[in-house]
């Protein structure tokens, strides 16, 4: 049901495209017009989606602002985008941190910056598209279509060798996502053997799972995709080359958001769809989000990049939300939403405190830096509130995520728990001697001498993240109290597992079905 | 009542705003400003407390914190007598080193950034006792580490100091870690965290087995905050802070807090007799063995790390054997003097300009009178000499050792106790007796007595760890301060209680105390027997307390070190680049390596492709061949 | 004797292929690909011979015609080949590989 | 015996679209007698429109049931139409591409544009028809219009080198069609699909084995049409050497008429073998798919790597056609309307950097070139994403249904493989992107052919990818209706 | 019966000799006379197979036009040159080998082949006359293709102009 019987989210997604034509009619010459039309095109974007906070009624599970018009009706394609208490925040997440993104390029992105804003208004179209669409198939497409503009920043704004790291980014998703198109098709044409009816409808599909054994692929070609999105331990090496070569707003926008699309997949289609299988590969999951957790906090004790040390302690943050999506308790549940969330904002306001400090400086290693807090305060203060929100200091947002994560997981799995318990101890190895060689210390490199804090531009888009850290922190009951009912639906539809439909199990299909029937049911 | 309570915190979180915010501003404003936020929260504390001791308990809950599905977690303060004596310690001796600090610290470049940490230290110290619920404790007792990793670590571009700031921080989220776990089982069993929840269901709801696995988590966590056996190595580097901040953070409150934790979870602790067990004996080996490593040092502000450690390992034999009384009584009546200790060895650092060791100093009565008579007074409040406060303290928890049928600990205590006085009246004797060491040093650097700012919180501190003491005597059949802390933390009852004669402990103690100052005195004074001689005729054992046991070296090449290389060479390097990027990589040369194959097909030739099509004719046809044949 | 028949077009056919694959000069692999069709050609008259259906030879008329223009584009190519590089062996001409 | 008692008119309307063309072909090449050397290009556009009123016609003669004429040679349903749109559609792309390229490599003769015409009317005839006898005449027509405007640059050793290679294999290839065709007309008595199906259902056993013997030789010029594995090797030295844009024409009218075809030959003649077809064609598209991917890695010549990308969309058309379900047959239809615009707009942008003589088409000569002309570059983007199978455009809505339509009929493996193979593709479409966005700015002036006309092409295939992509349902929809068969 | 046997041995025998003597002769020229050799063979078979008009045809436009046309673009070549080209090409035992191959596949096809032999030899001529059976069924049911046969010579016939022709 639409309260606001308006196409609000449709106007959320497609607005930056418009954005996009808008900046490409203007001149490249004129840079500031294409940067400040940009912003306000996104700020707007970001205001746009604030009434979806607002006039979201947290008592149902159902979906929201639903929009449905058919597409390809012959084989049961619509146009569907909804929301719920799941993808609302991830939504918002967006929006919010695009602008700030964007205003992070103004003085990083300086030759092609029409074609650079062009290809950040798509981007971020293509993310909200994942957020809000209902229908596999749209969901599919949009899956995918991020990866273009994704591609393009990393490879024509990136580090030195960006080529390599554009590539194997591109190609290691692309990979992973194409067996889930099998998967897909698998489950169109398994759906309709059972239910005999032709739909990419994701709510139809969460709510008419198919039998146990039917599920065991299906899971395994959706939890690759999504796990190599998120990423999980095994498949995360494209992450510190797509960090260390994307530029800032990329490695932000990468960083707070893409990654949350692998995340928010397991929560859409594995835990719902494959309910049964999800009970079989719970541990398997757990012991993998574990090794995420230590094996990145190890590694990046000992990077000498610092971007590359934030990538490797996404990869530990985010395996923090899979160990809490997976203990499929709601607390469990709710705090990988929280998790998720918290990790947008820490670790993209951590890639914007290295790519502020990288535009002045031009290099990342640790070993150059030092003395910084005598020579850069306010930068040292702002560094450090968010090098202590992922470490997760209670009162800031770090802490709210992973203290759910840690009882969800008790609840269910008692063991997991107390050793990620012990996770939080490296988080805060790394980040502070990371903190100590570039903030504390004395100035010895000359090049240190001629930083300039921050200016106007760095504090307006640096306070909103702080507000954020101590908001969530301090009183989170504004984010949770939205997402019980979806959580709680979301547990109940994994606890269906027995299902045996009147078919014998034996799958049967007919070809010619399609073509008879012109009216499918979408 | 309400906002009173409230009050209490906000004051220094006010202090901490001002000078955080303003801290250009309000330049060599910041100290006064600092002062009276602590000031003001004392005050505030006063008639709480008051009320506290005629009997009632105060807990308001102000806003849920965090909704945890069925159940949530409020924000809500509470006081009741354990938390009163907290209270009462923390807001004054805070209050006593901020305006020592003013002195202190006066000059310092960071001045505005000092007093914005402190102020933060002493909100989230009062957050950690005014909390309702183990996880507002932990919140508070997170922020605590925080602070004190910033202030350890406050002269940044010293690397020791920096070092040092950031090994205390990681070992306190060791101990964190385990406070955590502990926090879960509560959570879990309980479905709530908060005390009142919690304490009076402890028999229904949980086995002796979790009550033991809670307790060892809890102590864990205490273990990291109080520098107790395994984690203590941070707390001697801690030194590397300013002295008020040791003073303040690493004597009288943030090393405390473990023992108002375990005394403030007294339910759950009396449910497991081995978690008390470990409690106690941890606390009586690291009293003892710290002690010994106070015996050889040379450092003022080492010596006295060590002996912090050494009194913190008393308190958690008093709380460990059941005395809880005992314990944070020990704690507040070791606030004032340690407190004293470490702000006099400030104003002899302040006026030496930051010499430290022992070896350099001597006869300093002459040039700093105050200060010599205060040091004594401390002294003999330590080494627990009757009049004085430390006596009373260690007295009640070596007794209660003792009843509890510990007699083990009993006799380490005692030893303990020798050893205290031994190595404090060394260090008097040392620095304020005796002749000028290097001649005429005091004159070059015209050391003279600390300023007026800071000579009276330390004569304010100097009494009260004199008359501190006085509430442990018997008044009207009972211990007043035993009757107060008991309503919160009742003593554990004990079937086979072995009644000694009071007296006897008392005087038991007393000697052992006089003993040690007489040894110290006969050494250094009199030198009958010189140090040196001692030292060389027991070298092996010397040396090795000399270098406190090699500790820290074995900790860096046993556990940092290799820890560092296996995850940069093994974990980086071969498992991150080889293994999984290597494999990952295949995928793209396996299709490279068929590409290449298959392209040697393409040779140009016209023939070739002609044969390729006559393979193609005879596979087809050959296929389907079989049929015919 | 449909079979016997069927061998000698068989054969003409296979040394017809066996010509084009082998052969360096263009012009006889034209010939040995003429000599392909035209085998093929006679399979089927004898079919139609033996089917009794006369449109197997209305058919081969079809495949005379078109390998006559076949022949005719092949030598169009041949002189071609001969003016480009005064050569017509099919081996001279392999830049295009890999 | 009246000879009007077979023919009527209506039979002249079922072929309306191939008689014009004819027409068409004959008044280029009179009209070039009288045309002085320097406006021969008026020739193009006669051709043009000649194709555009084809176009009209059979886009007007659609859905209006399926009409067997010539006694039952020559079928007009929707999907003969369907394909001849998509011929009508290449060559006028073709036409528009090769107008300045003609002039530029001064082979600008009527003769060129009356070949691509007459050559088209093969095709359709090729298209539409259910007689081998036909079937082998069209793709002998067609195949010698293409070996001759292979070999139109004359002075171009590759030209000539490409044109007699495609001569002889073409030949090679069509002499086995002949001996099948002979074969399957002994078994049967008749060379019409429907005939011998009807005699297969009922043929004995060794009918049917010698049956599928003769299908087998049979398939080896189908094979050879839309480059198949063990057949395909003429097709990366063909589409490198030919001129252009004939090598554009070329990867799309021919192939899609040759799979037209086989799909009639496959789904109406040899339905009774269908198990035995399919078994073959799941191999074979498999290993197609392999190759052209994996040798494709290796390329530095981008019309050759466009070369080898047709074989291995070739093998996706195949994996459709194994799928044997509607769906199947439909996704193949419509994956050629949408690879008619993804190619024939790759292969204007390779011509669009080719010099004099048609050479420098190497990929590293795209450098920068998307900072130079930014919508030639955005479009080549569009291209390679399609034809790798990213989302938003008609290549990926292709892919997508012809691996659903393997997955319908339980061929996981195959979906699978050919899923991977599109991943293996994505490296060396987007290593063509690299070179133009991310190798940095080329110093030196572009040399390239500035036409109108191309620039046109370009536009309309990189328009069509996309709108396609977004909005496939109409297409779609017609494409499945006409899979009457 | 004997005597046709005889006759078809030697029509055999020429037509594959031909063909072999084309794949052998080192000159094309003499190849050229080879080829002709094949064809009057295949001829003489065509008339043992009652398709009299074929053979005919087979004759003039097989074994006079397309050799003639070969020969005469060979005599625009310089003799010499042609001549002198090697025989194989590399690897030709391949080619040999993949020929026998072949061979062998169809001669147990051509073996194995069964037909219904009902109809053999009968309805080959109207009224005895073997065109006249050829040119109703032609212009009857075959109408189509004869047109699109004509398309064939047209484009090679404009083909072969366009890619010879000097001056364009």
């Amino acid at each position: 049901m639409n309260q606001l019987h308006f196409p609000i989210l449709s106007t959320i997604v497609f607005l930056p495209v418009i954005g996009a034509l808008l900046v490409s009619l203007i001149d490249s010459k004129k840079e500031t017009a294409i940067r400040w039309v940009t912003f306000i095109v996104l700020l707007l974007d970001f205001l746009v989606s604030l009434p979806l906070f607002f006039y979201f009624n947290s008592s149902t599970y159902q979906m929201q602002f639903v929009e449905k018009v058919p597409w390809i009706s012959s084989l049961g394609m619509n146009y569907y985008l909804g929301i719920d208490g799941i993808s609302l925040f991830l939504v918002l997440l967006t929006t919010f941190l695009s602008p700030i993104a964007q205003l992070s390029t103004w003085s990083g992105i300086t030759q092609k910056t029409k074609e650079f804003n062009i290809v950040l208004l798509l981007l971020q179209t293509g993310m909200l598209g994942v957020f809000v669409s209902l229908d596999i198939f749209l969901f599919y497409i949009f899956w995918e279509f991020q990866l273009i503009p994704m591609y393009l920043m990393i490879g024509i704004w990136g580090g030195p060798n960006r080529v390599f790291a554009t590539m194997k980014f591109f190609l290691y998703t692309f990979f992973g996502s194409v067996f889930m198109l099998v998967a897909l098709m698998a489950l169109y044409f398994l759906h309709h053997a059972y239910y005999h009816e032709y739909t990419f409808n994701m709510v139809t599909l969460m709510s008419q799972p198919l039998p146990a054994n039917l599920q065991f692929w299906l899971f395994i070609a959706f939890a690759l995709a999504f796990a190599i999105k998120v990423p999980m331990w095994p498949f995360h090496t494209w992450l510190p080359w797509a960090h260390v070569e994307a530029p800032t707003a990329g490695s932000v926008i990468l960083a707070g958001i893409l990654l949350k699309m692998g995340t928010y997949g397991f929560l859409r289609f594995n835990l719902p769809m494959f309910a049964s299988m999800t009970h079989q590969f719970v541990d398997i999951i757990l012991i993998i989000s574990l090794i995420g957790i230590f094996y990145g906090a190890f590694v990046a004790m000992v990077q000498p990049d610092i971007k590359k040390l934030v990538a490797y302690s996404s990869v530990s943050h985010l395996g923090y939300s899979m160990l809490g999506m997976f203990a499929l308790t709601t607390i469990g549940i709710e705090g990988s939403i929280m998790q998720m969330i918290n990790h947008g904002i820490s670790t993209g306001a951590l890639f914007l405190i290295v790519g502020i400090v990288y535009e002045r400086m031009h290099t990342r290693n640790i070993s150059e830096y030092g003395g910084l807090a005598s020579l850069v305060p306010i930068f040292s203060v702002f560094f450090m509130i968010f090098t202590l929100s992922s470490i997760a200091v209670p009162g800031t947002n770090g802490f709210i995520g992973e203290f759910m994560v840690l009882f969800g997981t008790f609840e269910s799995h008692k063991v997991f728990a107390i050793i990620a318990a012990f996770g939080g101890l490296f988080a805060a190895v790394y980040m502070l001697t990371m903190f100590k060689r570039v903030v504390f210390l004395k100035p010895l490199n000359p090049k240190l001498l001629k930083l300039t804090d921050f200016n106007l531009r760095e504090w307006i888009y640096m306070v909103p993240l702080v507000v954020f850290v101590f908001w969530i922190g301090i009183y989170p009951n504004t984010f949770l109290s939205k997402m019980h009912a979806s959580v709680n639906h979301l547990i109940e539809q994994t606890k269906i597992t027995n299902v045996n439909p009147n078919l014998n199990g034996k799958v049967s299909f007919d070809n010619k079905v399609i073509i008879k029937k012109s009216g499918l049911k979408g | 009542m309400k906002t009173l309570v409230l009050l209490i915190i906000i004051w220094p979180l006010i202090g901490f705003l001002i000078n955080g915010l303003f801290g250009k501003w309000t330049k060599n404003y910041a100290g006064i400003i600092a002062a009276s936020a602590l000031g003001l929260s004392f005050l505030s504390a006063v008639y709480p407390i008051w009320q506290v001791i005629l009997g009632n308990i105060y807990d308001y809950v102000y806003f849920t914190w965090m909704p945890l599905g069925k159940f949530s977690v409020p924000f809500g303060l509470r006081i009741d007598s354990l938390s009163a004596v907290m209270l009462f310690v923390v807001t004054f001796v805070s209050w006593m080193i901020h305006i020592y600090s003013n002195g202190y610290m006066k000059g310092d470049p960071g001045y505005a950034r000092y007093f914005t940490y402190l102020n933060l230290f002493v909100f989230s110290m009062l957050l950690l006792i005014l909390g309702d619920s183990y996880l507002l404790m932990f919140v508070g007792w997170e922020g605590v580490g925080l602070c004190s990793y910033l202030l350890i670590g406050f002269w940044y571009d010293k690397k020791t100091a920096s070092d040092a700031g950031e090994k205390a921080f990681v070992v306190n989220r060791i101990g964190d870690a385990g406070f955590i776990i502990g926090v879960l089982f509560i959570l879990f069993n309980f479905h709530s965290v908060t005390y009142a929840d919690v304490f009076p269901f402890v028999h229904q709801v949980l086995t002796p087995e979790t009550a033991t696995i809670i307790g060892l988590a809890l102590f864990l966590g205490a273990m990291g905050k109080s520098a107790q056996f395994p984690l203590y190595i941070w707390l001697t580097d801690a030194m590397e802070g300013p002295t008020p901040v040791s003073s303040l953070i690493h004597a009288a409150t943030m090393v405390t807090a473990g023992v108002y934790m375990v005394a403030r979870s007294n339910a759950i602790y009396d449910m497991s007799p081995i978690a008390m067990e470990v409690v106690a004996s941890v606390g009586a080996f690291t009293a003892f063995y710290a002690a010994t490593m106070a015996l050889t040092h040379k450092d003022i502000k080492r010596i006295l790390a060590y002996s912090t450690l050494s009194q913190l390992g008393y308190m958690f034999i008093g709380v460990g054997v059941g005395v809880y009384w005992a314990g944070i009584f020990h704690l507040m009546t070791h606030a004032f003097f340690k407190g004293l200790l470490f702000l006099g060895a400030g104003a002899v650092m302040h006026s030496m300009r930051g010499l430290l060791s022992t070896d350099l100093m001597g006869g300093l009565k002459k040039k700093m009178p105050q200060t010599a008579i205060l040091m004594v007074i401390a002294s003999l409040a330590i080494a627990g000499i009757p009049p004085f406060a430390g006596f009373f303290s260690k007295d009640a928890i070596l007794a209660g050792a003792l009843e509890m049928g510990h007699p083990i600990i009993w006799i380490v205590g005692e030893v303990t106790a020798f050893m205290t006085a031994f190595y404090m009246f060394r260090f008097v004797f040392t620095v304020f007796y005796g002749e000028e060491k290097v001649p005429n040093l005091y004159h070059e650097l015209h050391v003279h007595e600390a300023p007026k700012v800071m000579t009276i919180p330390m004569w304010v501190l100097g009494v009260l760890s004199i008359i501190g003491g006085w509430v442990g005597l018997h008044v009207s059949g009972e211990i007043p301060i035993e009757a107060f802390i008991a309503r919160t933390a009742p003593t554990l009852e004990v079937a086979n209680e072995a009644h000694y004669s009071e007296a006897f402990l008392m005087g038991f103690s007393a000697c052992v105390g006089l003993l040690g100052i007489f040894t110290a005195w006969v050494i250094y004074i009199k030198k009958w027997i010189t140090a040196e001689s001692i030292a060389n005729t027991f070298k092996p054992i010397y040396t090795l307390l000399a270098n406190t046991y090699y500790v820290d070296e074995f900790v860096y090449f046993f556990i940092v070190k290799p820890f560092w290389w296996v995850s940069e060479f093994f974990l980086w390097k071969i498992v991150d680049v080889k293994i999984i990027d290597g494999g990952v990589d295949l995928f793209g040369w396996i299709s490279k390596r068929i590409g290449w194959l298959f392209r040697t097909l393409q040779t140009g030739f016209v023939s070739h492709y002609a044969y390729w099509i006559s393979i193609g004719v005879m596979l087809l046809t050959g296929w389907y061949l079989v049929r015919i044949i | 004797m449909l079979a016997a028949y069927m061998f000698v077009s068989v054969l003409l056919f296979a040394i017809g292929a066996t010509g084009a694959m082998i052969r360096r000069n263009f012009l006889i692999v034209l010939m040995s690909l003429e000599l392909m069709i035209n085998g093929a050609g006679m399979a089927l008259i004898v079919m139609s011979y033996f089917t009794g259906n006369i449109s197997g030879q209305v058919m081969f008329l079809f495949v005379a015609a078109v390998a006559a223009s076949e022949t005719a584009v092949g030598l169009a190519i041949a002189a071609m080949m001969y003016k480009n590089k005064k050569s017509v062996d099919i081996n001279d001409y392999t830049t295009l590989k890999k | 015996m009246n000879f009007l008692a077979y023919y009527s008119i209506n039979d002249l309307i079922a072929i309306a679209p191939q008689l014009i063309l004819t027409i068409f072909g004959f008044i280029v090449t009179l009209v070039d007698l009288w045309l002085p050397k320097t406006e021969k290009s008026a020739n193009a556009f006669i051709a043009l429109m000649g194709f555009i009123l084809a176009g009209i016609v059979s886009v007007m003669m659609f859905d209006s049931g399926t009409t067997s004429a010539f006694v039952g040679m020559i079928v007009t349903d929707n999907a003969s139409l369907f394909i001849d749109l998509v011929i009508i559609i290449a060559g006028i792309l073709a036409i528009a591409m090769s107008v300045n390229f003609v002039d530029r490599e001064d082979i600008n003769i009527g003769e060129y544009y009356s070949i691509i015409l007459f050559s088209s009317v093969a095709m359709m005839f090729f298209a539409s028809t259910y007689n081998l006898i036909v079937m082998f005449i069209s793709v002998e027509t067609l195949s010698i219009g293409m070996y001759i405007l292979t070999g139109f640059l004359k002075n171009k050793s590759e030209s000539i080198e490409a044109a007699m290679k495609y001569f002889i294999l073409g030949s090679f290839a069509s002499g086995f069609l002949v001996l099948g065709i002979g074969i399957m007309y002994g078994l049967f008595g008749s060379v019409d699909l429907n005939v011998i199906s009807a005699s297969l259902t009922k043929a004995a056993a060794i009918y049917k084995a010698l049956g599928i013997l003769a299908f087998m030789l049979i398939f080896i010029a189908f094979g050879f049409k839309i480059a198949a594995f063990p057949f395909h090797a003429w097709t990366p030295d063909v589409y490198a050497g030919a001129p252009t844009p004939m090598s554009a024409f070329m990867s799309v009218a021919p192939k899609a008429a040759a799979i037209l075809a086989l799909m009639r030959l496959l789904v109406v003649g040899m339905h009774p073998i269908q198990i035995e077809w399919t078994q073959m064609l799941w191999i074979i598209a498999a290993v197609t798919m392999t190759f052209g991917n994996t040798v494709a890695l290796w390329q530095k010549d981008l019309k050759r790597l466009l070369g080898y990308s047709s074989i291995s969309h070739a093998g996706y058309m195949l994996v459709g056609i194994t799928a044997a379900n509607s769906l199947g047959y439909g996704a193949v239809l419509f994956y050629l309307f949408g690879y008619l615009f993804m190619n024939l707009g790759a292969f204007s942008v390779a011509e669009f950097i080719s010099k004099k003589g048609d050479t420098n088409t190497e990929i590293a000569n795209l450098k920068g070139i998307a900072y130079k002309y930014p919508l030639i570059g955005a479009a080549m983007l569009i291209f390679m994403f399609s034809l790798a199978g990213v989302p938003p455009t008609v290549g990926f809505i292709g892919k997508y249904y012809l691996f659903s339509a393997a997955v319908q009929s339980h061929l996981y493996w195959l979906a699978i493989i050919g899923v991977i193979n599109s991943a293996i593709s994505a490296y060396f479409y987007l290593n063509v992107v690299v070179t133009m966005y991310m190798k940095g700015d080329t110093e030196g002036e572009f040399s390239i052919l500035n036409s109108g006309l191309l620039k046109t092409t370009i536009l309309i295939g990189a328009v069509g990818t996309i709108i396609f992509g977004i909005f496939p349902s109409y297409i779609l929809s017609i494409a499945l209706h006409s899979i009457a068969f | 019966m004997s005597v046709e046997i005889v006759v078809f041995a030697i029509l055999a025998l020429m037509a594959v000799g031909g063909g072999f003597g084309i794949i052998v002769t080192k000159n094309p020229f003499r190849a050229a006379m080879w080829m002709v050799l094949s064809f009057i063979g295949s001829a003489g078979l065509f008339v043992m197979l009652d398709a009299v008009f074929i053979a005919m045809l087979q004759l003039i436009v097989y074994a006079g036009a397309i050799t003639v046309m070969i020969v005469i673009a060979m005599y625009t070549m310089d003799r010499l040159t042609i001549a002198s080209l090697k025989r194989f090409n590399n690897q030709a035992y391949f080619g040999a080998l993949f020929g026998i191959g072949i061979l062998l596949d169809f001669i147990v096809i051509a073996a194995k082949l069964k037909i219904n032999t009902a109809q053999m030899g009968k309805n080959l001529s109207i009224a005895g006359s073997n065109v006249k059976a050829i040119g109703d069924v032609l212009f009857k049911s075959y109408l189509l293709p004869f047109e699109i046969t004509a398309i064939v010579l047209l484009i090679a016939l404009f083909g072969a102009v366009a890619l010879t022709k000097k001056d364009l």
